[in-house]
């Protein structure tokens, strides 16, 4: 060993590795992840399907064809040719002769739509309130306490409540009955679901704050606003895009545990959870329409928590060390 | 032999809350109360009036109904007993009046006593009850399952305001029927024993009844026809297919009957468009556009497929109507006949009227009003069902519809502040049910009468739902109010109803019936739709 | 005893291969190491952070396996309690088990950490005595209060119900050596013991170890970074390199007589207490194997910066059902010095002493209670929250931490950028110039200007932070213990920085640290804190050379002297514990009142509570 | 920590009454009505009075006066009456359901028992079954055993009750004929064969529900393991010699347990405001399935009383996990 390669050791290591940013070492670790490649794959899936699969399959979901009723799957003719099938209706009919694929793809537009909004909005309104209770010592108190008090009031019955009174009003502004469920419910879904963002993201940015370079941010002079924007806001990114991808999935959920007990959307507008709750009385001779949106929302669900998983991983540095 | 056949369990997917008809007036709570409390007399399953708690049914022909028709008199049987043993007498009877008309009580059953002058009792055995006027059919108070008879002794100090608080008595009601309730959990079970005092020693043949509430019709029906957990299942509303698979599980079959129930799209006569000012819309004060066109509704009662509809809807339990009072058979018109749809011939007709699609956007155009209409109704499966295929057919003869449906709790609640309620009709037309109680339709053909309009002076308040208003039919309405004689009354309700049905006040789609399901091994059942379905229960039995 | 067993080595390594797997493929952790430990003897393990000295030490214990590491090669031969040797290589976990706390004991870097928070420190204690004794719970406790008396614990009783966050972090580590000891194991191995510790607490630390080894005979491999503490502790030293050993000697020879060019580097970059006696001005170190201009000492101007006079700053505690301020931290209290255009002032004392507070709090980060705070002639103290915030161009910071002080997501150049950015002192393709420039300034390639902080080494990131606190031309850099955490070798690079650069640019530090040599070796000036207050301030060559404070007497004797031959005993050491800086809200603290003993050097003639 | 508590018990009032204000106004703001359910055969006239009898007429803050005075003061009388037999309470008016003409209370202490049961043991038994499934995932991650609990608590997580619930009865009531799909709420167990019946009719229920909450605990504990044994005290346990068995059980599942703890007690508001959709399906009419026909049936001084106990289980329930927290850290001392 030479002197020079020794003395060269005690000098400042240069990194071995290429520069790279954080990012793409996430998506190293995250690509590690199968759940979660595979979750993600399926979730861009499934939104893409829902969103071109109605101009590719250009059957109205609402259109009856009471002559081509109760059709069955097309799969169902590989065991039982008797059984009325047709390429016309690949995934059958229902009772009034609606296209079950039509229906599972405007129904899945909803659905998807619904989750997305709504996580949106808890997403948005749970970082600003976390961010700025975290942040701003002085609001901490309040604003904590009103999450408290969100948290402690009951959803469904809020929610049934809100159904009824903002139902008219909605309606009259979105210009349609789906149009004002939807707001509806993506907001009550969104408005009732932030608290918990607004925890996390509090702790880490009361976390964060500690950090020295939050301090070091202020002793060069940084305005507030450019510290939350700059540096508090990409470092609470993972528990944000954690609790996103939760909050997909809840509002998924919720949706369609509303659309069951009978007060989501209008009954012409399908969602996945309507869609399935119509079928549950036939789902002995139909099973196909219990399980097709039964396990499209499965589906969603798991391939969502699959992704948050992978992405908690991809994002904790800890792990990423690894 | 009483108690013999041991339990029964009975399925109600709506819950009974309480066991005093007066204070709910909800089918479920009068059903439930009927196996306990008892009237004087009631409805078999052909709608005939049978005496129940007396010795037989007062008429003219024998002396119990006055040659005026003011008063009638009721003589009960004797030898009956509450069932804490103590006698039944008149003084029940004229209590249960009293109860019921205490104005600050909330009496649900009012109406049964309306023109009731006075109920006396000359004797422990004998009421009469006296009307203001000369009343042809004097049957309402005291008959059938929502006039029932309480006992005064339990419920003196429940009179009034007072009535609410009496919990023990509103949950266990001292009657005559052949069984207790031995515990009542409101909303959920209720349990129940033979009656030890019940009249007849042999019945009933249960020892105890077991009545489930909760849960969907779905539901209700698997558990007595698929799993064969209850004996019976009430009130099933259920698409046919659904029926049929259950029926395949082998273990009870399903039962239909046929009340008076319709189902019907009332066309509102006014005009209900939001561009007038409030208090003006759906007024009579501005006439609908188009939808009093005999042409139009006419068409659009032809563009319907009514055997679909049932087919889609109801299967056994519905039948095809072209009637607003289907039933009892006397009072069913045969007028019209409505069975085939005939898409061309509404466009003919139209067509010939002059309503033709002007600037070719597929809607027809009356005097440049588009034929658009705002189509409403309480959320619910098969009316959605219902919806969406007649918005279809109305397409078809240039009608475009709008569908909207509001929550029935807001649908049907009355509330006079809001937009949603089918009193305010705030739309063209409406679909849903009606029927009335018993087997005289009198005061349900009042319905259309011109001042029984809903309208800002009456805080949306009265029956006539299409405000639609014909002096021919009021007057011909007071004719029918004085007359006696079934056959005479009934000649004059078919002209009645034809008369409302040929004016395009509604059109009726489908005579609804009850379904309800028992289990293979319960014997005696009888459907009645003209009362409460649990009538006979003393005489259901257990067969092997 | 001792001569009959030291014939035969209790442990030995040889040719000693670890690997470990990770995403990248393969890590050798250590990749050829063998040396011996013979009873009752000392050996000290040293090298830089990463060298494979933990490595080596848990692979003795087999623990290594628990970090997915693996034993590739080699040899762990070990003499048994009852002589027998075996080859801790290839025994199983479960025989590892009986060994492990019972032959061998461990004491880790963290006492903060290493402890079971929800346990009490008796059960931990307890455990392993259960275990391998087969003690019953009294014999246990008993022992237990016992060992607690051993390693000199005050109230041993009480401390057996508390858990561990209710001891200091000294206290804790004396748990940690008890737990070791309790199965009076042959070897013992201490992973750096004392680094994490103040060096009152790391001298009584060090002589404790000292005088258990000496009562039980047992034999200790010493691992630290610290070459102060190997002076004080070895009887051999084992130099790793790179996962290597490069030399192995006794502690006379290593420090008198290095063979090897890396040890040689290391010993230069050490900056040993006494190496400035005589000179008066600061001036950087030379290192090994560096270019580096003329060594020429730093004078600075005498014409004052920065004057603060009787700065407060406390902390209030809240309390009770109304949450009102029940008590006050006097974190910093009637704090009064003066640095000079081009000087340093350098803050030393004991963690917590309010050293940190004392810096935030010119800079007002922490809002001061009361004082004076003149930058320049700018009264800093009255500048409203605009005012204050352009005064900030003028006084910088440097932390402790060197990774926790950047943004993890930034780039670096952004974070360079980011005070001119604040200020808008320059625009568009000028900042890039600047930020260039700056990055030649703290010697770093301008190809680092797009990575992130996390792919630099630590001195690296430090430069970095000196870089960002240049970017503004302050007067005045306030650096908060700027090179604590770093390594020997790139402390003292990153020491000789700053000094070139206070040459260069004739900025003044605020130096904070608890390192004496370091201060001797940067400060014009030293203040001496305890306990919020400056206890003795002056000319850095008075201060060092003729401590007047009892508490700057007794820290200078506790500083380990990189030189094997001044050792210290623990009779030489008499700390008293810290008093509480808490203080009811009523109480009023004395005024700093000072005596001055020579020119310019200032002793506290106020009850410092010392 | 006594302080503590006492002091957040005191700061809960204020907010219980800001609550109990914001749900009464919200449901006074809601159309719907009282009478909807009574059919179209009674007269409108008729149901005004009937409505009137109700107090419907009153301005809000006297209904919400009369309610609050109900709530604290009347019904905590009569629940000292029906524990000592004494007659505070007699005589005045109670919180009295709109649909029963019942005190409120006393439905709420029927139902409860029912809830508590399915709900209850649903949820012990998700505990019973995730904390040993989460700490050994966490121990072997990324083991077959680790992916496997991964995968299948994903799925309980992402299939909702409405699917499984009526999936299940068709299997094991429909076509197996195992299990009853009607939960019989009056059933009595007072012996071996009667308890077996109970046994049979909750497998269902219990089954749908604990699917739903194992997955989710075990998620917890398998985070908060995994955090646990990264430690250094881990290794320190492990340089003792201990067994595995005692470093993971005792050294780091005592520090696991203290976030899942707080979960747990988070989580026990939602046993007593019971499962909606699963007692809906089953027809174990607990307390979801009062709230929810309560709703439709527009049952105000019901859905009130219903919604604020839930108000106050939430909110007493975080107390007590803050609380919980600080006992079982003994880091965390509240003052
Ligand atoms: N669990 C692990 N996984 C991967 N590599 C590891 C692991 N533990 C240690 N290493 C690697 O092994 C080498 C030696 O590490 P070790 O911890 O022994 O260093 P050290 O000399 O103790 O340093 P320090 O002074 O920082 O404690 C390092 O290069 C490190 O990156
Ligand atoms: N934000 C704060 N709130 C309350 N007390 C504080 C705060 N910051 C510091 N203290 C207290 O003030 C005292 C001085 O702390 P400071 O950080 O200045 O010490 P230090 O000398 O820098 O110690 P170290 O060498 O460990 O960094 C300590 O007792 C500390 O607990
Ligand atoms: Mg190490
Ligand atoms: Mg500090």
């Amino acid at each position: 060993m030479t002197d020079t390669n020794t003395y060269g050791a005690l000098q400042d290591k240069e990194p071995q590795k290429e520069p790279r940013s954080q990012w793409s070492e996430v998506w190293d670790q995250f690509r590690r992840h199968k759940g979660a490649v595979w979750g993600g794959g399926f979730l861009l899936f499934i939104t893409l399907a829902v969103l071109i699969g109605p101009y590719l399959w250009t059957v109205d979901a609402q259109k009856l064809d009471i002559r081509a009723k109760d059709m069955r799957p097309i799969y169902v003719a590989l065991w039982d040719s008797s059984a009325k099938t047709g390429w016309n209706h690949p995934f059958g009919t229902d009772q009034l002769g609606r296209d079950i694929l039509a229906q599972m793809l405007s129904g899945g537009r909803a659905s998807m739509s619904v989750g997305w909004a709504a996580m949106l909005i808890a997403l948005l309104i749970g970082t600003l309130v976390g961010v700025v209770a975290g942040y701003f010592r002085k609001l901490d108190g309040p604003l904590m306490r009103f999450t408290d008090l969100v948290l402690s009031l009951p959803i469904l019955p809020l929610l049934l409540v809100a159904v009824t009174l903002f139902r008219q009003p909605l309606v009259a502004f979105a210009g349609s009955p789906e149009g004002g469920m939807f707001i509806l419910i993506v907001a009550i879904i969104g408005i009732t679901s932030w608290m918990q963002t607004a925890r996390i993201v509090r702790g880490e940015v009361l976390a964060l704050k500690e950090r020295e370079f939050i301090l070091a941010a202020r002793s060069i002079g940084t305005r507030n606003g450019a510290i939350i924007r700059r540096h508090l806001l990409p470092n609470v990114l993972s528990p944000i895009m954690v609790s996103a991808t939760l909050g997909l999935a809840t509002a998924i959920i919720t949706e369609s545990a509303l659309s069951f007990l009978g007060v989501g959307f209008p009954s012409d507008y399908p969602t996945w959870g309507k869609l399935l709750a119509d079928a549950v009385p036939r789902m002995e001779r139909f099973p196909e329409r219990v399980m097709l949106p039964g396990i499209a929302i499965s589906l969603t669900v798991l391939s969502v928590n699959y992704l948050g998983d992978g992405l908690r991983d991809a994002l904790d540095p800890r792990i990423r060390g690894r | 032999e009483r108690g013999s056949d041991g339990n029964v369990s009975i399925i109600y997917w709506q819950a009974p809350s309480i066991m005093n008809p007066f204070l709910s007036g909800g089918t479920k709570d009068v059903e439930a109360a009927s196996m306990v409390i008892e009237p004087l007399a009631r409805y078999n399953e052909t709608g005939e009036l049978v005496p129940w708690l007396v010795e037989e049914v007062p008429t003219v022909e024998n002396g119990g109904v006055s040659e005026d028709l003011t008063s009638i008199t009721w003589k009960i049987a004797p030898g009956i007993k509450w069932s804490d043993g103590t006698d039944f007498t008149s003084a029940d009877v004229k209590f249960t009046y009293e109860y019921c008309t205490d104005p600050e009580g909330g009496c649900a059953q009012v109406t049964k006593f309306e023109g009731v002058t006075s109920v006396e009792t000359p004797d422990d055995m004998t009421v009469v009850v006296t009307f203001d006027k000369p009343t042809p059919f004097p049957y309402g108070p005291f008959v059938g399952g929502e006039s029932p008879i309480l006992q005064a002794a339990q419920f003196a100090d429940c009179m009034g305001a007072k009535a609410p608080e009496c919990t023990e008595q509103n949950f266990n009601p001292i009657g005559t029927g052949p069984f207790v309730v031995t515990e009542f959990r409101p909303n959920d079970v209720i349990t129940l024993k033979a009656n030890d005092n019940y009249r007849d020693p042999a019945k009933p043949a249960f020892a105890t009844v077991t009545f489930k509430g909760g849960g969907d019709a779905n539901a209700a029906g698997r558990a007595v026809m698929e799993t064969g957990e209850f004996d019976y299942a009430w009130n099933l509303q259920l698409a046919p297919d659904v029926i049929a698979k259950m029926e395949e599980g082998g273990k009870g079959k399903p039962v239909a009957g046929f009340g008076p129930l319709v189902e019907r799209i009332m066309l509102n006569q006014t005009n209900a468009s939001p561009d007038l000012p409030e208090g003006e819309r759906s007024t009579r004060a501005h006439p609908h556009p188009f939808l009093s066109e005999p042409a139009v509704y006419k068409a659009m009662s032809m563009a319907i497929d009514r055997p679909l509809l049932v087919e889609v809807g109801y299967g056994q339990a519905g039948k095809v109507t072209c009637n607003w009072v289907p039933a009892p058979a006397i009072f069913n018109s045969d007028t019209f006949d409505c069975s085939t749809q005939d898409i061309e011939g509404a466009n003919k007709l139209l067509d010939d009227a002059g309503f033709t699609d002007t600037d070719g956007d597929g809607v027809r155009e009356v005097n440049g009003v588009p034929m658009k209409i705002l189509y409403q109704t309480s959320t619910n499966a098969v009316r959605q069902d219902f919806q969406a295929l007649i918005k279809d057919w109305w397409r078809q003869i240039g009608i475009e519809a709008e569908l909207r449906n509001v929550d029935s709790s807001v649908f049907f609640g009355g509330d006079p502040g809001s937009p949603d309620t089918f009193q305010k009709f705030y739309a063209d037309v409406e679909m849903y049910a009606n029927t009335f109680n018993g087997t005289d339709p009198q005061s349900y053909l009042g319905n259309l009468l011109c001042d029984k309009a809903p309208r800002p002076e009456t805080q949306w308040q009265g029956e006539n739902i299409t405000r639609f208003c014909d002096e021919a039919y009021d007057a011909l309405h007071a004719q029918l109010a004085e007359t006696a004689g079934s056959e005479e009354r009934a000649k004059i309700g078919k002209q009645l109803n034809d008369m409302a049905v040929e004016q395009g006040a509604m059109i009726p789609l489908v005579h609804r019936g009850r379904l309800s399901a028992h289990a293979n091994t319960l014997g005696g059942v009888v459907l009645n739709v003209w009362d409460s379905e649990l009538w006979n229960v003393a005489d259901w039995h257990r067969i092997d | 005893m001792l001569d009959e067993s030291s014939t035969t080595p209790i442990a030995r390594i040889e040719g000693l291969r670890v690997e470990f797997q990770t995403k990248d493929g393969p890590v050798v952790g250590v990749e050829d190491v063998s040396f011996d430990v013979n009873p009752g003897e000392t050996v000290c393990v040293v090298g830089e952070s990463g060298s494979g000295k933990s490595v080596s030490s848990l692979s003795l214990m087999r623990l290594v396996e628990f970090g997915g590491g693996t034993i590739a090669g080699g040899r762990l031969l070990f003499d048994r309690k009852n002589h027998e040797a075996i080859d801790l290589a290839k025994t199983d976990q479960s025989l590892m088990r009986t060994i492990r706390g019972n032959e061998i004991g461990m004491i880790f870097q963290e006492p903060m950490t290493a402890l079971n928070p929800v346990f009490t420190v008796g059960r931990q204690l307890t455990e392993g005595l259960r275990l391998h004794k087969g003690l019953s719970q009294k014999e246990a406790d008993a022992r237990a209060l016992e060992l607690l008396r051993q390693v000199r614990i005050p109230e041993p009783e009480r401390r057996l119900k508390q858990y561990p966050h209710e001891l200091s972090g000294g206290m804790r580590q004396r748990v940690v050596i008890a737990m070791a000891l309790a199965c009076e194991p042959n070897l013992l191995i201490a992973d750096e013991p004392t680094t994490a510790l103040d060096v009152t607490i790391q001298a009584e630390i060090l002589a404790l170890m000292d005088r258990l080894k000496r009562e039980t005979g047992t034999a200790v491999m010493f691992i630290t970074h610290d070459m102060a503490v190997v002076a004080q502790m070895a009887d051999r030293v084992v130099v790793m390199f790179r996962g290597n050993k490069v030399e192995e000697g006794t502690v006379e020879e290593i420090f008198e007589n290095p063979q090897h060019p890396y040890t040689k580097a290391l010993l230069a970059a050490v900056p040993k207490l006494g190496e400035m006696r005589g000179k008066g001005a600061p001036e950087p170190m030379k290192l090994l194997g560096r270019e580096q201009g003329v060594i020429a000492p730093i004078p600075g101007t005498d014409q004052p910066l920065l004057k603060v006079k009787g700065l407060t700053t406390r902390f209030p505690v809240k309390g009770g059902f109304f949450r009102r301020t029940v008590a006050n931290v006097h974190a910093v209290e009637d704090l009064s010095f003066t640095i000079n255009k081009g000087q340093t002032l350098s803050l030393v004392g004991e963690s917590g002493c309010g050293k940190s507070t004392a810096g935030r709090s010119i800079l007002r980060l922490v809002e001061p209670m009361a004082g004076e705070i003149n930058l320049d002639g700018v009264d800093v103290m009255s500048l409203s929250p605009g005012a204050l915030r352009e005064e900030r161009r003028e006084m910088q910071m440097i932390f402790q931490d060197p990774f926790a002080s950047l943004n993890p997501q930034m780039p670096l150049a952004d974070q360079v950028a980011e005070p001119i950015h604040n200020f808008g002192t320059l625009k568009g393709a000028e900042i890039t110039k600047r930020v260039e420039m700056l990055f030649d300034r703290v010697e770093l390639p301008r190809s680092f200007m797009r990575r992130y902080p996390h792919e630099l080494s630590g001195g690296q990131r430090q430069r970095v932070a000196i870089a960002r606190a240049l970017a503004l031309n302050p007067k005045l850099i306030i650096a908060d213990e700027a090179v604590s955490a770093l390594d020997v070798s790139v402390q003292a690079q990153v020491l000789n920085l700053m000094m070139e650069l206070q040459a260069e640019l004739g900025v003044s530090y605020l130096f904070i640290s608890h390192d004496m040599a370091v201060v001797e070796r940067v400060s014009h000036h030293v203040g001496v804190m305890y306990l919020g207050r400056i206890v003795e301030l002056g000319p850095r060559a008075r201060v060092f050379e003729n401590p007047q404070h009892p508490y700057t007497q007794a820290l200078m004797k506790a500083v380990p002297i990189a030189d094997p031959r001044r050792r210290k005993s623990e009779k030489d050491l008499n700390f008293k514990p810290i008093p509480s800086p808490i203080h009811p809200v009523t109480y009023t603290p004395e005024p700093s009142v000072y005596r001055e003993v020579e020119p310019g050097h200032l002793v506290l003639e106020t009850d410092s509570g010392y | 920590m006594l302080t503590y508590t006492i002091r957040r018990l005191v700061l809960a009032i204020p907010t219980l009454i800001f609550i109990s204000l914001a749900i009464f106004l919200l449901l006074q703001l809601a159309p719907g009505d009282p009478m909807a359910q009574v059919p179209l055969t009674v007269p409108p006239e008729v149901k005004q009075q009937m409505r009137e009898a109700l107090g419907l007429g009153q301005p809000w803050y006297i209904q919400y006066y009369k309610w609050l005075i109900q709530f604290f003061w009347i019904e905590p009388q009569v629940m000292f009456d029906n524990m000592f037999g004494t007659t505070f309470a007699e005589g005045k008016l109670r919180v009295i359901s709109w649909q029963t003409r019942s005190p409120v209370m006393d439905i709420v202490a029927q139902r409860i028992p029912q809830t508590l049961w399915v709900v209850g043991v649903a949820y012990v038994l998700a505990i019973l079954i995730a904390l040993p499934i989460g700490i050994y995932s966490a121990y072997r991650q990324y083991s077959t055993f680790d992916n496997a609990g991964t995968f299948v608590s994903m799925i309980g997580f992402s299939i909702p009750p409405f699917f499984t619930g009526p999936l299940l009865i068709v299997i094991f009531a429909v076509q197996l004929e195992w299990l009853p799909s009607v939960y019989n709420t009056v059933h009595e167990v007072n012996d071996w064969d009667s308890f077996m019946v109970q046994l049979r009719q909750m497998v269902l229920p219990v089954m749908v529900l604990a699917l739903q909450i194992t997955a989710q605990l075990n998620r917890y504990m398998r985070a908060s393991t995994l955090d646990n044994l990264n430690q250094d005290y881990v290794r320190t346990a492990r340089a003792k010699g201990l067994k595995e068995r005692t470093v993971v059980l005792s050294h780091v599942v005592r520090n696991s347990m203290i976030p899942v703890v707080t979960v747990i007690a988070l989580n026990v508001p939602n046993i007593f405001g019971g499962a909606i959709i699963t007692e809906v399906i089953f027809k174990v009419n607990g307390i979801g399935q009062l709230l929810i026909t309560a709703l439709f049936a527009n049952d105000l001084p019901m859905v009130m009383t219903l919604t604020f106990i839930f108000a106050i289980l939430i909110v007493l329930f975080n107390i007590i996990a803050d609380v919980l927290y600080g006992v079982l850290d003994p880091r965390i001392r509240y003052d």
